[in-house]
């Protein structure tokens, strides 16, 4: 992939900064290419429109920000409206179900996942994001599972990290389920495996 | 009021004794170290110094009780007294009057 | 106490300050009958009698008459800008702890412009020793009005007399969390002297405020007469109080000033509580700053 | 010299500009930072305050950035290494003490995360307006090193040399970061302690009796010293003679400020930097510094595509500016391009610098984003008629 563009918002409180931050981490640090992450928000620090725009690249990413993203994960229908048109003709979107109720344009693919009732199912909803980032995993299969878990794993408060690699394969198998090819795949990976990378403090 | 009861060492008890140095033309003419001597020992001098100020002289050379006082006060730097040792004149350990400046004057 | 001095009788005898001055620059540049220099006096005597090592002394003072202080003592001096001095003295403080810090610098620079620093220093209990000197005006510039102006009192931009409540600086300090605050004048030479000797052997935001007198300006403006005039005025107004309640010790136009020791506690300082709380919270992981000061010095 | 392990977070990272200047400044041995919380610069001093602990530093939040600055060249006069991190509005507050630091020739780095000007104007936007206040800012006259990262990647790499430029000339260095550096997330490749050059502070092996703090004579820059080692010396905001004393005449001014701008405008060939691409037999020069390098890179690509012969120029130390190599440029070029998130600040040094040989076009931007890769196409196709 020459270049990706990534649009990602939803609420402030979502996380959605975080959800971006792990799959830059993951494409730039663990799969060993570029990543460069812009945020945006608004002075509040919760419930205001929030957005976050990746760009991977296998170069070096010059050009920082996005202007077509060919990806749009969307998490409040607010985001939703305010960027849907700038998703490219044959984009693909991965939406929070039961939020946002997008119209998808001919050739655009859409992919919806209810990611606070999966959150909640876990006991958690603030781990919403994370589910959204274990079925943007499936859905896009920009990094493997296992680079995307380890981001998770180092990005997420310590103590937290049992929680959110389960959020994270629940949106996975989501996908799974629903879209892929039936197959649950649980049984991929030794989940312990990445517990020897170096957490990173953040 | 008060009442001045003499010691009872009275005899043992030794004045001591200093020598004021005056640099002259340091003295700015404030006055402070005439003022506040508790002995007396100084006045403002008829004379000028360099800047036109009357510095203070010594007009009772040997009733200076080296209290240190004058050097203190003194915001210019120009004038100090040192004891005069043992062996010229009797000494008493103690520091002048802890009391200060404020019993001390007049 | 070295009090025993060489006899010296010849006319270019030095003083005894002078090891504590930079006599390069004496005379002064302070008016007749300024009492900075009795208070640069008492605290080169505090200096020598509580031996302190003055090799690992500091002085910073800010501007403004009182602010050439630092110019005049012969320790590491540092003349910075107007207000400033508290905060740059933490930072020297914090940069090598093993430093005593003094900041000398008068009542505009301190609680006027450099009000700010002054409470929040305080408030965190930085350890600095302050000597402030309060001639309750600006002078260098002239007799402006100054934060700790007496009501009624005139200054060149209070034509027609002062309506603004002053400061009363001791009670702002005890009120910020100062651990010694204490007020006399500059006629209390050997009180100044003792309470800057017992401060230097402390710890904590140390506050010793001390009145002085100026005449080129303060007493001109008031027709108070000459500086002697006015320490003939604080020997009779000045009333020893210590402890006093220092909400009681505002000074008022011309009336009496309630000196003494008002405050003197322990209490930890801002390096020893961030110490204390690290260890608590990080146990062996914490490293404190070297007390020579950061990494790096061969 | 190669610097203390402690500070140096060794690894591949994904950090924003903020945290990774913070790493940058450990990495470099700084161990004192005194600051005031201020958008979008406050994940620096955050990042440091959690490391600060472990290795021997102390960050003090001081009331304002007026304290911050003060307390910074009060530390600076230890030995210790030290930083403040700001903001625009508190960048105005700092300039006080930043002319203390600069009249007593203090190294220390100020880190300065533009945003949206004037007053308080985008706080969490981005902006390159504070470019000239970073060399006029304080009054009276004085030459500063300001240099300015594109990436996080060049935010860690730029801090440390930031540190040594500020040891080597004794001044304090202007960290110009812009919002999108700041708060923009890549890989930064941290390397181990021992393949970082640090500049140490080379302290003066004078007596205390023949060293003086502002003797230059025969030397660019005065040997230093720091408080608590038995000197007991003098220095002072005001103008002063060469053992630190304040002296009020024409002549010392001269003496004085003369060395404060000489040091900098004499060396200025050595602390220079910037990358250039294809300026041979260009006809048009790019001139950018910070996000809008990157930005500007798009617009170059579509221009070349169009055939238009463009070269890049690339300011990573903004000042001194490179006047030299744009007055050889001056000439041989149709013409220069200048965007900058700014109303026209850099694009004046370069027109100057190209004194009529070349046209020069700037590109403003007001801020709180940044340029279309459109406008500067439209600008270099206009220079290259």
């Amino acid at each position: 992939m020459s270049r990706a563009e990534i649009r990602i918002t939803g609420f402030g409180g979502q996380g959605v900064v975080l959800s971006g931050h792990i799959v830059g981490h993951a494409y730039a640090v663990n799969a060993g290419h570029h990543a460069t992450m812009i945020q945006s928000f608004g002075p509040e620090a919760r419930g205001s429109a929030c957005s976050t725009m990746l760009s991977i690249s296998e170069e070096e990413v010059l050009y920082p920000y996005i202007r077509r993203p060919d990806i749009f994960v969307v998490m409040s229908s607010e985001g939703y409206e305010k960027y849907c048109d700038e998703l490219k003709d044959d984009g693909t979107l991965i939406y929070e179900k039961d939020l946002v109720e997008p119209q998808p344009k001919k050739g655009q693919k859409a992919f919806g996942v209810p990611s606070t009732r999966i959150a909640e199912s876990l006991g958690r909803t603030i781990v919403q994001n994370i589910v959204m980032v274990g079925f943007f995993t499936g859905v896009t299969g920009i990094v493997s599972r296992e680079d995307m878990r380890k981001a998770v794993e180092a990005s997420v408060p310590s103590g937290t990290e049992e929680l959110n690699l389960k959020a994270f394969d629940a949106g996975w198998d989501y996908y799974q389920t629903e879209y892929g090819e039936g197959g649950d795949s649980k049984d991929e990976e030794p989940q312990e495996k990445a517990e020897e990378e170096g957490k990173e403090d953040r | 009021m008060k009442f001045w009861r003499k010691p009872l060492d009275y005899d043992k008890v030794s004045v001591p004794h200093g020598t004021v140095t005056i640099i002259k033309d340091r003295c700015k003419g404030c006055g402070f170290c005439v003022e506040y001597c508790p002995k007396d020992v100084l006045v403002m001098s008829e004379g000028f110094n360099k800047k036109g100020y009357h510095p203070p002289e010594v007009v009772k050379e040997g009733e200076c009780v080296n209290c240190n006082l004058c050097e203190m006060i003194c915001p210019d730097f120009a004038i100090f007294s040192v004891a005069i040792p043992e062996d010229e004149a009797p000494e008493n350990e103690e520091e002048a009057s802890e009391e200060g400046e404020l019993d001390d004057e007049d | 106490m070295s009090n025993v001095k060489q006899k010296v009788r010849a006319e270019e005898a030095e003083h005894p300050i002078a090891p504590y001055l930079r006599m390069d620059r004496i005379p002064h540049i302070w008016c007749p009958t300024c009492g900075i220099g009795t208070v640069v006096k008492c605290y080169a005597t505090a200096l020598e009698e509580a031996e302190v090592d003055l090799d690992k002394t500091a002085i910073i003072s800010g501007i403004g008459c009182t602010g050439r202080v630092a110019g005049y003592m012969k320790l590491d001096a540092f003349h910075t800008t107007h207000g400033r001095a508290i905060p740059f003295g933490t930072g020297l403080k914090l940069g090598r702890p093993e430093l005593n810090v003094t900041v000398f610098s008068g009542d505009g620079d301190l609680v006027g412009i450099g009000g700010n620093h002054f409470i929040h220093a305080a408030r965190r209990n930085i350890d600095l020793l302050v000597i402030l000197v309060n001639n309750f005006i600006y002078a260098m510039t002239g007799g402006q009005n100054a934060p700790t102006t007496p009501l009624v009192a005139r200054s060149s931009t209070m034509p027609f007399g002062n309506y603004e409540a002053p400061f009363n600086i001791p009670n702002l300090a005890k009120c910020c969390g100062a651990t010694y605050v204490a007020r006399w004048t500059c006629l209390h030479i050997r009180r100044v002297t003792k309470a800057f000797r017992e401060a230097l052997g402390k710890k904590g935001f140390r506050v010793i405020e001390v009145i002085t007198p100026c005449a080129t300006l303060y007493s001109r403006l008031n027709k108070l007469g000459t500086g002697l005039d006015l320490m003939k005025f604080y020997h009779d107004e000045a009333d020893i109080c210590h402890g006093a309640d220092t909400r009681d010790v505002e000074i008022d136009f011309q009336s009496r000033i309630v000196c003494g020791k008002f405050v003197d506690e322990e209490k930890p300082t801002f390096s020893e509580r961030r110490e204390e709380h690290y260890r608590n919270k990080l146990g062996d992981d914490f490293v404190g700053m070297p007390s020579e000061g950061g990494w790096l010095h061969e | 010299m190669k610097t203390d392990p402690a500070g140096v977070l060794t690894g591949t990272h994904y950090f924003d500009g903020d945290w990774a200047c913070g790493e940058g400044a450990m990495a470099a041995g700084c161990r004192f930072v005194a600051g005031y919380p201020i958008t979008p610069s406050t994940e620096v001093v955050e990042r440091i305050s959690g490391r600060f602990p472990t290795m021997g530093g102390t960050f003090i939040q001081m009331e304002d950035e007026l304290g911050s600055m003060a307390a910074v060249v009060g530390a600076a006069w230890t030995g210790t290494k030290c930083m403040t991190v700001t903001s625009g509005p508190g960048f105005s507050l700092m300039m006080e003490n930043i002319g203390l630091g600069a009249m007593m020739e203090t190294p220390c780095v100020v880190v300065n995360v533009q945003r949206g000007g004037p007053s308080t104007g985008l706080p969490t936007m981005t902006g390159q307006a504070d470019i000239m206040q970073a060399r006029w800012g304080s009054h009276g006259d004085y030459e500063l090193i300001s240099l300015s990262p594109q990436s996080p990647q060049e935010a860690f790499d730029l801090v440390i040399e930031a540190f040594n430029l500020s040891e080597l000339y004794r001044v304090p260095v202007m960290f110009m970061m812009d919002e999108c550096v700041g708060h923009m997330t890549e890989k930064v490749i941290i390397p181990p302690a021992e393949e970082i050059e640090i500049v140490q502070r080379k302290l003066s092996d004078k007596s205390p009796e023949e060293y003086l703090p502002y003797d230059f004579e025969g030397k660019e820059i005065p040997e230093i010293i720091r408080a608590g080692d038995g000197y007991r010396f003098h220095t002072t905001g005001l103008t002063h003679d060469k053992r630190g004393y304040p002296v009020m005449s024409a002549e010392c001014q001269e003496f004085n400020v003369r060395h404060l701008v000489d040091k900098i405008r004499q060396n200025a060939d050595d602390i220079v930097r910037y990358d250039e691409e294809q300026i041979d037999g260009a006809d048009v020069v790019v001139i950018a510094y910070g996000i809008t390098a990157r930005v500007t890179r798009m617009a170059i690509d579509m221009a070349r595509e169009k055939g238009v012969k463009v070269g890049f120029m690339r300011l990573i130390v903004v000042w001194p500016f490179p006047e030299k190599r744009i007055r050889e440029l001056a000439g041989n070029v149709k013409g220069f391009v200048v965007p900058e998130i700014n109303y026209g600040q850099v694009v004046l040094e370069v027109e100057r610098c190209a004194a009529g040989k070349s046209t020069t076009v700037g590109v403003p931007h007001g801020g709180g984003g940044v340029h279309d890769p459109e406008v500067i196409l439209e600008a270099i196709m206009g220079a290259a008629q």
